[in-house]
């Protein structure tokens, strides 16, 4: 039987790269990402679980890494906001920028990853369905309107 | 955020979940941790072991057998709202998933786990009720079944007790059910529900966010039974209801206007109900 | 997601100036290779945790941190009795009896709202902190409580502040022209006897923090912080270290929003700094949502008492009097400024010539107030708001007809206002009927019965509101006349490189407004080149010395004073690019010009020197001049040309600009519940020039934004011990795509002739959303008991208990007519 | 958050009252209750594990009788410490009797702080209520013990 501990070794496959650490059972997996690998795009915008700024793919799933503890995500792979532009930006990023999809940035890695989940599913979604697909990302800075246009039209592809 | 020091295990199977949780004092399961871990970040509770149920894909099944739709504690409300089992046997289980928080809560968050949590402003403990759910729990003596309105114990708390672990839900196939309420934003936390079910001309109806645990609307069923109701009947029938309620008053609602937004509740959940029982 | 956007007056550009170029900050932002404090990280720092107090009012005795201190990891601890020891109070702006106000970095001697910092701990990762934090033991004596301004105002009340004598922390009788004398003239008297602005605040989704190293050879700190307002904090924070102020050095690149709730961060960030020199190793905090929501920064809750309207029979109003009682909550960290701002907009956007408003702030056991997007005068635009409405309710007056009878009118401009505001421009009529045609008022009635026969209630409702921008700081000083503050100032610098690169260094603080692509757009256009070849420095740092005493990002004032420092900045950095060529060319200085990315002479485009060449000379090419060739560096100080208010009269211009929004909204109500939703929305902004209209655009709609959560979702409800209700995002709903209503907008734009670039300050809005939701219910409420919304917030409850009991609500009005 | 409301007991007034003076007995009506201890008449603690399902809320409890008039009025103040929670609750009973019915009519005051109240009221309140409930009937079970026993 598997004895609990309060720490443990995980492996991860994190934007494609094995990364192996040790961590505390209670780290949460946005620390794990944030403080232990450096890797700051993921933010934190509350303690509750809500505001989707965390947000990253965990096995291809959108998930709030809030809400996920590290060593849940042992044998797991981890996407972030950081793996989105090649050696240019992505369509959703270039949208992102084009539609004004964005003011301060701090929820806009979360958005862009939920975006991606949606369009990974659902290429071309209407507005309904990007509403509904971003629920779980809060900003405070744009109404979201241009966000919902940014990614329909990023499902619509160039004009 | 931070959470207290917590022991962490994986089982491999479903026997092995429940001799952990019975082996170690203050063990609790983590499904798919969508309540849990946010209620540890504001350590307003800290399990001593987090026994993690992912690795049991046995309670992910999601089946039909005969006329009852199997619900596997583990399963996604992703999957429900995705499973044609459920969208032909029991459709409004994934019509409600699909209106629970968010893209990322839906795809961690368990059936299970939202009963088990049984906050009072869940989804699924007064809809389970009205649909006359019966939970599976396995324990270290042993298997049981428990029906809905008896799961139900407190906030937080279910007949889910220390050692055990709820391995599976059955509801019995049916079209007749609706569910109504008011939320705080689309999507947002239940200040008030109801749901409705009707089999046969036998009503079920049962309360959120009144109490710590969902309420049997039972004089309201009676005075619908075997009737074919239209609005005006409803009406009537609901009358009366709010005053027999203690709902607690809060920031959201209060208690008179929970008494209140209960009736219009069960009123708007029967009609659809009966709706849909007509198909 | 259903927008549209129309412009009312078009305007012919020729450079970059008025286009809606994409912006400089987005790729690192896309790629999540922005830099948030939170994201700075030093070797050996310790994470800091406060110990919060669990009372809203208590008196404290041992604060033991042995069993901290014992835990392995913990680097330390600070006690409100060290604070008390190594720092002075913060100075006060208020005159007494405010002035007398103790605020320490930590609590000292008594905590006065739930959530108040009363320790802290430093430990060598998060989680320990917290842990540690834990462990400190507290004791506490509970004292009574008192969360409503209007109780903590009577006799017998407990008191925060016992060296106040009171909770009173200002009050101060502002009255112009003749109330009486209008008052007696009028043919209607429209009384109400209470109204309420509700506690909120905008919820930036990045919460407060900072990493602060301690330099012990110098003496010097540098805080990496998201403080929006380090020309404020710092004036704050020296004297209380007691310290010059070139000891704190402030370092922010990127900030997640702001909307003035990261000003008043000054005690946590002593704390900080206090520690990082005991501990002698950087320190990290980082809030979290619940701290946030618990301790910092909520919006101005404000009363207005025995309000009464002069109304002559045509529908002009010609006179108000209230009395507004503000709730500045436990302390008094940017108040009592609030008593002051409100009225840069006193009469709103109408004509009223009498005023007499009794302002009076008390202290309670909630978190302090801070400026919150639309600070101080969002509260006093719905109160005038309101009583149009009210008035036009009661006496029958068309809502529209009123508002185009009584607003400040076009050939008006500019307006000085009864207290010697001047309103620089603006065509408010038209601007309402591009609104109105925006939401298809024309239509509304017939969409009222089809909401009836489906069982809801339509109700549209209007919100004009001004952004008043560039503070004149002398305002302070009808508040407390000893203060030497006054006027505004911001600092840019232009050099040009060595190899041709253009760098701008801005004061500023941006939190998304898009600072380094406006700045570039009129660098750009000034130097004739390329907007890509302008590098516009991220973000502060006290280092570039390109601030000032004012300098932050706030209060509505970058496309003024922000650029209007660039602007100087850069056209002198074009005079000496123009004198360096002319000496190379041996011409007259008037002869070259700068265009395509050289400095030519005009009439011969073969003498022309590239960028480079110009940046080569004086910085690595010098010899062989007769006279030193200019720096290519510039330094400027935009500064807007004010007076000091007149104290006695309370009279003076108080901002430079009055950008303006009107909004216009359409609901529909469920009579059985009360929850009600946003069928259609408008938003019309006037700023005049428009640097790139896209920014502007996303403001309307970010103010738009926080007006509907404001409206519907969001408030800081305390109970009667002093408990936030709303202490996180679990209570405290904010708005998601979901809850979203399609938006519409459109902007018309009426030049400042008071600003370098014809600009205005914006983004704020004014609560314009706030009003019309407000004014939307209303009249849906009409055809079900006539209900008044007295609330500036109106959640689903409160609706049905307008709807149940009318008769509550409309107790609260009284007309008299002669 | 304030609670009131009247409880009847099938048993005479100055049984019941015996059992609310009777530290011993009101511990065990309580929830979660892990030890007992009486300093003297009006001074007593206990430790309990508040039954919160997740993991239940440890705290310290310090009792004190704040005033009585024999067979007809009490009041009592719990002070309890947890781990980063508070507790605060001022409780009083008044008794009346109609025939061999004793009827308390009862009132609470409870505040509490920490990580539970950010959790917020909709969980607070629901739980307060239920353990009130609780609390009320277990109450009128050691009240017919008691009058089992001949008071």
């Amino acid at each position: 039987m598997a004895e609990p501990t309060t720490s443990q070794f995980v492996t991860v496959t994190v934007n494609g790269e094995q990364v192996e650490r040790e961590v505390p059972a209670r780290r949460l997996l946005v620390h794990f990402i944030r403080d232990d690998l450096d890797l700051t795009g993921t933010h934190v915008g509350c303690d509750t679980g809500s505001c989707g700024a965390c947000s990253v793919l965990l096995d291809g799933v959108l998930v709030k890494s809030c809400a996920v503890l590290a060593v849940q995500a042992d044998g797991a792979s981890v996407t972030t906001v950081e793996s989105l532009a090649g050696d240019e930006l992505s369509a959703l990023q270039r949208s992102f920028a084009e539609h004004h999809a964005l003011q301060c940035g701090y929820c806009t890695p979360g958005m862009l990853m939920s975006a991606t989940a949606l369009l990974a599913e659902n290429p071309s979604p209407s507005e309904d369905e990007v509403k509904a697909g971003l629920q779980g990302n809060i900003c405070r800075c744009t109404g979201y309107w241009n966000i919902v246009e940014a990614v329909v039209a990023a499902g619509k592809g160039p004009a | 955020m931070l959470l207290r020091e917590v022991s962490y295990a994986r089982p491999g199977s479903v026997e092995e979940a429940v001799a952990l949780l019975s082996a170690h004092d203050g063990a609790r399961a983590l499904a798919g941790g969508q309540t849990l871990v946010n209620v540890m970040k504001q350590r307003a509770a800290s399990p001593d072991v987090l026994v993690d149920l992912a690795d049991l894909d046995e309670l992910r099944t999601i089946a039909v057998s005969g006329t009852t739709l199997e619900l596997g504690a583990m399963a996604t409300l992703t999957s429900i709202i995705r499973s044609s089992e459920v969208e032909v046997s029991r459709p409004i289980l994934g019509e409600i998933a699909a209106t629970v928080a968010d893209v990322q809560v839906r795809n961690r968050g368990t059936i299970g786990g939202n009963i088990c949590v049984n906050d009072p402003t869940n989804h699924f403990p007064p809809l389970l009720v009205a649909l006359g759910a019966t939970m599976t729990i396995r324990g270290a003596g042993g298997e049981r079944t428990v029906p809905a309105e008896e799961f139900f114990v407190g906030v937080f708390e279910t007949a889910v007790g220390e050692g055990d672990l709820l391995t599976r839900i059955d509801v019995p196939a049916g079209r007749g059910d609706g569910m109504a309420g008011v939320t705080l934003g689309v999507h947002g936390t239940y200040v008030a529900n109801a749901a409705a079910s009707v089999a046969d001309g036998a009503w079920r109806i049962a309360l959120g966010c009144v109490a710590a645990v969902p309420v049997r609307a039972t004089a309201v069923e009676e005075r619908l039974a075997g009737g074919e109701p239209d609005e005006a009947s409803v009406r009537a029938a609901v009358e009366g209801l709010g005053a027999t309620l203690d709902p607690p008053s809060d920031v959201h609602a209060s208690a008179d206007y929970r008494r209140s937004l209960a009736e219009t509740s069960v009123v708007r959940a029967v009609l659809q109900a009966a709706e849909r029982a007509r198909g | 997601m259903s927008t549209t956007e129309t412009t009312g007056t078009p305007t012919l550009q020729k450079g970059f100036v008025g286009q809606s170029i994409p912006r400089k900050e987005d790729k690192r932002l896309v790629e999540g290779q922005g830099v948030f404090f939170d994201d700075v990280k030093r070797h050996g720092m310790g994470y800091l945790h406060f110990v919060r107090s669990p009372y809203a009012h208590a008196r404290i005795g041992a604060v033991d941190v042995s069993a901290a201190l014992a835990l392995p990891g913990v680097y330390g601890t600070l006690t409100g009795d060290e604070v008390a020891i190594l720092t002075d109070p913060f100075f006060q702006i208020a005159a007494d009896p405010g002035g007398q106000v103790k605020d320490y970095a930590l609590a000292v001697g008594k905590v006065r709202y739930l959530g108040e910092p009363v320790a802290a701990v430093v430990a060598e990762s998060r989680e320990l902190a917290r842990d540690a934090a834990e462990l400190v033991e507290v004791d506490y004596e509970p004292l009574d409580v008192v969360v409503d301004a209007r109780a903590a105002l009577e006799d017998g009340a407990p008191v925060l502040h016992e060296e106040c004598g009171g909770n009173l922390s200002y009050t101060g009788v502002w009255e112009w022209g003749d109330v009486d004398a209008a008052f007696a003239e009028a043919d209607h008297v429209v009384a109400i006897s209470e109204l309420h602005f509700d506690r909120f605040n905008s919820t930036p989704l990045e919460l407060d923090g900072a990493l602060v190293e301690f330099n012990r050879g110098t003496g010097q700190w540098t805080l990496t912080t998201n403080n929006q307002f380090p020309g404020f904090a710092v004036i704050m924070m020296a004297p209380a270290m007691r310290i010059g102020t070139d000891k704190l050095r402030f370092v922010t690149q990127d900030i997640g929003g702001g909307f003035g709730n990261k000003i008043t961060s000054h005690p946590q960030l002593v704390a900080c700094c206090l520690l990082a020199r005991k501990l002698n190793r950087p320190i990290q905090w980082t809030e979290w949502r619940t701290d946030f929501h618990q301790s910092m920064s909520h919006g101005n809750e404000r009363w207005f008492l025995d309000t009464e309207v002069a109304v002559k029979a045509d529908g002009t109003m010609t006179a108000f009097r209230t009395k507004a009682v503000d709730d500045a909550g436990a302390y008094l960290r940017y108040e009592p400024l609030g008593g002051v701002i409100w009225s840069q907009v006193a009469p709103g956007m109408y004509g009223w010539r009498n005023i007499r408003l009794e302002f009076t702030q008390a202290m309670t056991n909630k978190a302090p107030v801070s400026p919150n997007r639309g600070y101080s005068r969002m509260q006093q635009l719905w109160f005038t708001e309101r009583i149009v409405d009210i008035v036009a309710h009661e006496l029958g007056f068309d809502r529209v007809e009123l508002r185009k009878r009584n607003y400040v009118q076009p050939e008006q401009m500019p307006y000085e206002t009864p207290n010697g505001c001047v309103y620089d421009s603006g065509d408010y009529p038209r601007s309402l009927d591009t609104a109105l045609e925006l939401i298809g008022y024309d239509t509304i009635e017939a969409r009222r019965e089809e909401a009836a026969s489906r069982g809801k209630l339509l109700g549209i409702g209007i919100g004009s509101t001004l952004d008043s921008g560039t503070n004149n700081f002398g305002q302070s000083q009808l508040l407390n006349p000893d203060l030497q503050f006054s006027g505004n100032n911001e600092v840019a610098t232009a050099k040009l490189d060595i190899f041709g690169e253009i760098v701008i260094t801005l004061g500023t603080t941006p939190q998304g407004q898009g600072h380094e692509t406006t700045a570039a757009q009129v660098v750009a256009d000034i130097l004739g080149c390329d907007v890509d070849i302008v590098h516009v420095r991220a973000g502060h740092d006290s280092y570039w010395n390109s601030h000032a005493g004012f300098s932050g990002t706030y209060a509505s004032q970058f496309a003024v004073t922000g650029l209007g420092a660039v602007k100087g900045a850069t056209e002198e950095l074009a005079r000496q690019m123009k004198t360096l060529a002319s000496m190379v060319f041996q011409c007259p200085v008037e002869a070259i010009e700068l265009a395509d990315g050289f400095a030519r002479i005009a009439d011969n485009h073969e003498a022309a020197l590239p960028f480079m060449a110009l940046g080569a000379i004086p910085n690595a090419n010098n010899a062989g001049f007769p006279t030193d060739p200019p720096p290519m560096n510039a330094r400027f100080v935009y500064r807007p040309q004010f007076e000091v208010p007149d104290k006695e009269r309370k009279f003076g211009n108080l901002t430079l600009t009055y950008a303006m929004q009107i909004h216009a909204c359409v609901v529909e109500v469920d009579p059985e519940t009360g929850v009600y939703e946003i069928v259609d929305y408008a938003a019309v902004d006037d700023c005049g020039v428009r640097i790139n209209p896209q920014i502007v655009v996303g403001q309307v709609m970010g103010a738009t934004a926080h007006a509907i959560g404001a409206a519907m979702f969001e408030s800081f409800a305390y109970d009667e011990e002093g408990n936030l209700l709303t202490p996180n995002f679990y209570d405290y709903h904010v708005p998601h795509t979901l809850d979203m209503p399609p938006l519409k907008t459109a902007s018309v734009e009426s030049p400042s002739p008071f600003t370098p670039l014809g600009t205005k300050g914006m983004g704020e809005g004014g609560g314009g959303g706030i009003h019309c939701v407000c004014a939307a219910l209303q009249d849906a409420l009409r055809a079900a008991g006539g209900g008044i919304v007295t609330d500036s917030h109106n959640p689903y409850h409160r609706v049905w208990e307008l709807l149940r009991h009318p008769d509550r609500s409309r107790g609260k009005i009284e007309v008299r007519s002669s | 958050m304030k609670l009131e409301g009247t409880k009847e007991f099938e048993a005479p007034r100055e049984v019941v009252w015996s059992v609310i003076n009777d530290p011993s007995k009101m511990a065990k009506t309580m929830p979660g209750v892990e030890s007992f201890e009486i300093a003297d008449d009006t001074h007593w603690s206990a430790k309990v594990k508040v039954p919160l399902g997740l993991g239940g809320l440890k705290m310290s409890i310090a009792f004190t009788k704040v005033e009585e008039r024999p067979l007809e009025f009490a009041s009592l103040n719990a002070k309890g410490q947890g781990v980063g929670a508070l507790m605060n609750m001022t409780t009083s009973f008044t008794l009346s009797d109609e025939g061999e019915t004793t009827s308390m009519a009862w009132e609470a005051d409870v505040k509490i702080a920490g990580p539970v109240g950010s959790m917020g009221q909709r969980v607070l309140q629901p739980i307060i209520n239920q353990q009130v409930g609780n609390v009320l009937q277990a109450l009128d079970a050691e009240v017919q013990a008691a009058k089992g026993a001949g008071g």
